[in-house]
């Protein structure tokens, strides 16, 4: 299936972009696919600009496939610098037409990584007693299922 | 960059001897067996040398091995054409660790009004022989267990299966196509009544493999036509592609001690790694070529892929390399856990595997784990 | 003694060039098209060129092509498994010089429970559409009629049966075995819904085959397993086989019009020699390569044997080179006695064919004819 | 299925003996297959020794196979000079065992070479009004059935 991957996603793999643990992050966000099993952890530092809140720092960690490391390079690549807002209106839809393409069995991971973002903000203005965009609270409710079911994966192999 | 091979379970490179006696079968002696011509009557020789050989390689006579284009066709013919030659309403036992060639198979099966059982397997990844005698009941007609597994390398006890089947009168079929000329197999002394085999498993080509079926033993065509291979399998004969499944097999040596010796020396030297472990059965009921580990918190595509970048083609049961995404429903059903199996990775070797080879591995391995352990949120440092 | 392959229609001498485009899939080029790593992602990508190229020949798209072991598997699973997903007391339609790869399976389909008309053709093997039409009823879904017969090599009218087909919503296969790269085919424009062809009929290696499934036609496996395929045909792909079958293809032209200026030449020939007379359709309706005679009072066994001893190989539609003692059910079908089907000889010509090979059978055959002639009691001198 | 053949009998296929129609015989004698459709006859000339009549001559002529020429030579080969009550006894397996082997298929070549040299015996005695013993009674009762059956076919290609 190796074939299926893009030059573009083969390169992120290799060279992956803010893929690093952040050192007292200002947040941090986690999703994780019961289709697959994949985990991904989303690190933030927020700065203040004139129009408001920005991404100052971005990393990530990634407990998955290629498809899975790439974009969530791809999605701190295009987040870094992005004010919230805009931040919050990166779709997983974008991840993927920056990448060329993904595998339609891989289409998950891109959703995968925009969650973990959205995730990490929602913790960063959930923190901060600020409002939260409906949207970030959509994908919440979901990402939060979603984690429960691959909670189990995650304790056997903690432990 | 040297490339190094550690894929051998999913196929093999075609030895050169092969490809060398295969050759005039292309251009020179290509006539069709079935023809009443020279062309024709060489086909027909090295049709039945070939026979012979492969007869002869697990104690069956030439009359019992049919042709057909691999381990997967072989598997369907023995499962659906005993089940459809006895009809519905009747009972067959296989394993939960089977190649999908058996358990989808199986699975069409119970579309079509069959029973079946699938064995459970222990940690090892070995049936209990008495779950087995206990699930044997009246309606079975058929009992479908894979010698050795293609994932983890563990070894069925055949013998004890083949002998329990003869007892209760079920006939027995084995799925031979990773154990196949790397460990013994005597049909008759196994009472095994039916045994598929594939010659790309062998370092002979892809798209040939066998069928044996005990004389006695009545079983329908899956592909109909012009009669060929006794009535049982018809199509125009894969001439060149069978000679070279008989002159593998006149290639291989059992037992092949400097593979296992260079196995082991992986497996002793991968082990050094922190978190990680070997997946299956150790000793004799190991495949000799096989070793299968899981490496906490990292995922087996990307340690793949790590690994082909540093010029090492393996092999992984993690979720992200199937189509279904699901893992490895070998390593599932050995109780290993989702993430576990996430992380596993399958190095097989051939008799082409060099101690240079497996000492590179040792040396870039480490790293690559690291490496990929550093960017998971689950753990490690 | 040089030898002169007439028996094309049989099977084919590989390419040189194919089987140099083969030698690296072998030794080189090994891997495991589903393998993750390099050697995986050279097959895969092999794969996906030759299913380019095997499309473009009949203007189907890549996903449309099904690779097979061969022209009877195909056969097997277009028939088989359109009926089964519709189920039994369904109707099937095909015609009475069918090759056994499609006879058998409908015969075993009338087992099974499903009806099936066999159309009768005319003097020169031709079905008629208006039979055709009156035979299809509600219950019918399927036709399969062969593009061109493999012993005669008339040519059916598959662009009004795909029409018919379509107008009356029923589903058309084509058994394009013998026409595959000899006569244009256009999956779209002939309304074919399923074709199989086969690779060893045209200088590709035997062993491989393809099933074209338009798409939006459902259909099952006949081979359960791995999924390879896109779920249709399981199994470790045959990729050298498959880049030879492409490569193959690449190397064909149509029309050929040296062939048939060689047969045509081969024809006039032989038809100088008395009591004796062509089997089959003339000019369009013929496939290019393909002459079937007849002689009177003499037997097509002992006629091949004959050639064969003079260095011409050739084929027979004679009861003796059958294993079930009938002669040629297409000749028969045709009105043919079984004396004259008996007596019948074909001779079947490929690219390599040359003027010269022509001139010697042409001086050979009337002594051999009239040889076996003397010594047959019915008549002649 | 060429290479099931045996050696002597490509060799008696290549270099048949007595394989000619013969001028003014003794006896004709003539025996067809419904299996497969082949037609076979043998001609004989009678002489006379002491220990009564003898085959001096005999030829076949064969519309048949490879199996069906070659059992006809060797039929000639076996019976020739033999007295009558000899040839008689000749079985069809004895011709296998001299053929070396025949596929199991064409067995039934062999019988009709032993039935058509029984059937010019037949003719013979017959026309000589001589007595004519039970076992070439019986084979010319099954051969004549059977002649009935492939008549249709000769007819056709007489015409
Ligand atoms: C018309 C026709 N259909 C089907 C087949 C079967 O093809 P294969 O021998 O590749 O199975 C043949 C040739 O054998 C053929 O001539
Ligand atoms: C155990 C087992 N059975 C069956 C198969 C199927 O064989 P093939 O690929 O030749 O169809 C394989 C390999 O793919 C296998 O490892």
């Amino acid at each position: 299936m190796a074939y299926m991957y893009s030059k573009r996603v083969m390169e992120l793999f290799r060279h992956p972009k803010g893929c690093r643990k952040m050192e007292n992050p200002d947040a941090v966000g986690e999703a994780g696919s019961f289709l697959c099993g994949d985990i991904m952890k989303v690190y933030l530092k927020i700065g203040k600009k004139k129009d408001g809140l920005f991404i100052k720092d971005i990393s990530f960690q990634s407990f998955g496939c290629v498809a899975n490391i790439s974009s969530s390079s791809q999605t701190v690549e295009l987040a870094k610098g992005k004010t919230l807002d805009e931040a919050i209106k990166i779709k997983n839809m974008d991840i993927v037409r920056k990448l060329g393409s993904l595998p339609s069995v891989k289409i998950h991971c891109s959703v995968l990584a925009v969650d973990a973002l959205r995730e990490a903000i929602y913790n960063y203005l959930k923190g901060k007693k600020l409002p939260i965009p409906k949207e970030v609270l959509e994908s919440h409710k979901r990402v939060q299922k979603e984690l429960k079911e691959v909670e189990h994966m995650r304790e056997k192999v903690l432990k | 960059m040297k490339k190094i091979y550690l894929d051998n379970a999913a196929t093999t490179r075609v030895a050169p001897e092969v490809l060398e006696a295969m050759k005039p079968y292309f251009t020179d002696k290509y006539g069709n067996a079935s023809s009443l011509h020279d062309f024709g009557l060489e086909a027909a020789e090295a049709l039945e040398e070939s026979r012979k050989t492969l007869a002869g390689v697990i104690n069956a006579k030439p009359e019992e091995i049919v042709f057909t284009s691999g381990g997967s066709e072989s598997d369907n013919q023995a499962i659906k054409e005993i089940a459809f030659s006895k009809g519905p309403n009747h009972h067959i036992i296989t394993s939960s660790i089977e190649h999908p060639a058996v358990l989808k198979t199986c699975e069409f099966l119970e579309k079509m009004g069959f029973e079946v059982t699938c064995l459970p397997v222990n940690k090892e990844g070995s049936i209990s022989l008495d779950d087995l005698e206990k699930s044997i009941k009246d309606k079975t007609i058929l009992v479908s267990i894979m010698h050795a597994n293609n994932e983890i390398g563990t070894i069925q006890p055949v013998r004890e299966i083949g002998r329990i089947c003869r007892e209760k009168g079920v006939l027995f079929h084995t799925d031979a196509v990773q154990s196949f000329l790397k460990i013994p197999i005597d049909v008759k002394e196994m009472n095994i009544d039916l045994l598929s085999a594939s010659s790309h498993k062998l370092h002979g080509p892809k798209g040939v493999g066998l069928l044996y079926v005990r004389s006695g033993v009545k079983i329908n065509p899956l592909i109909h036509g012009g009669g060929h291979e006794s009535g049982l399998r018809s199509g125009t004969e894969n001439v060149a592609g069978i000679v070279g499944f008989a002159r593998a097999c006149r290639l291989c040596r059992i037992p092949d001690n400097k593979v296992k010796e260079l196995r082991d020396r992986l497996i002793e030297g991968v082990l050094e790694i922190k978190d990680c472990w070997l997946n299956g059965a150790k000793g004799d009921k190991r495949l000799p070529n096989n070793a299968n580990f899981s490496f906490k918190f990292i995922e087996g595509e990307a340690l793949v892929l790590r690994l082909n970048d540093s010029g090492v083609a393996a092999s992984t049961g993690s979720a992200c390399s199937t189509k279904s995404l699901k893992p490895s429903h070998v390593l599932m059903a050995m109780g290993l856990s989702h993430v576990e199996a996430h992380g596993s990775l399958r190095l097989t070797l051939s008799r082409y595997t060099t101690k240079e080879e497996i000492d590179y591995i040792l040396k870039v391995l480490p790293g690559v784990v690291e490496d990929l352990r550093k960017i998971s949120p689950l753990g490690g440092k």
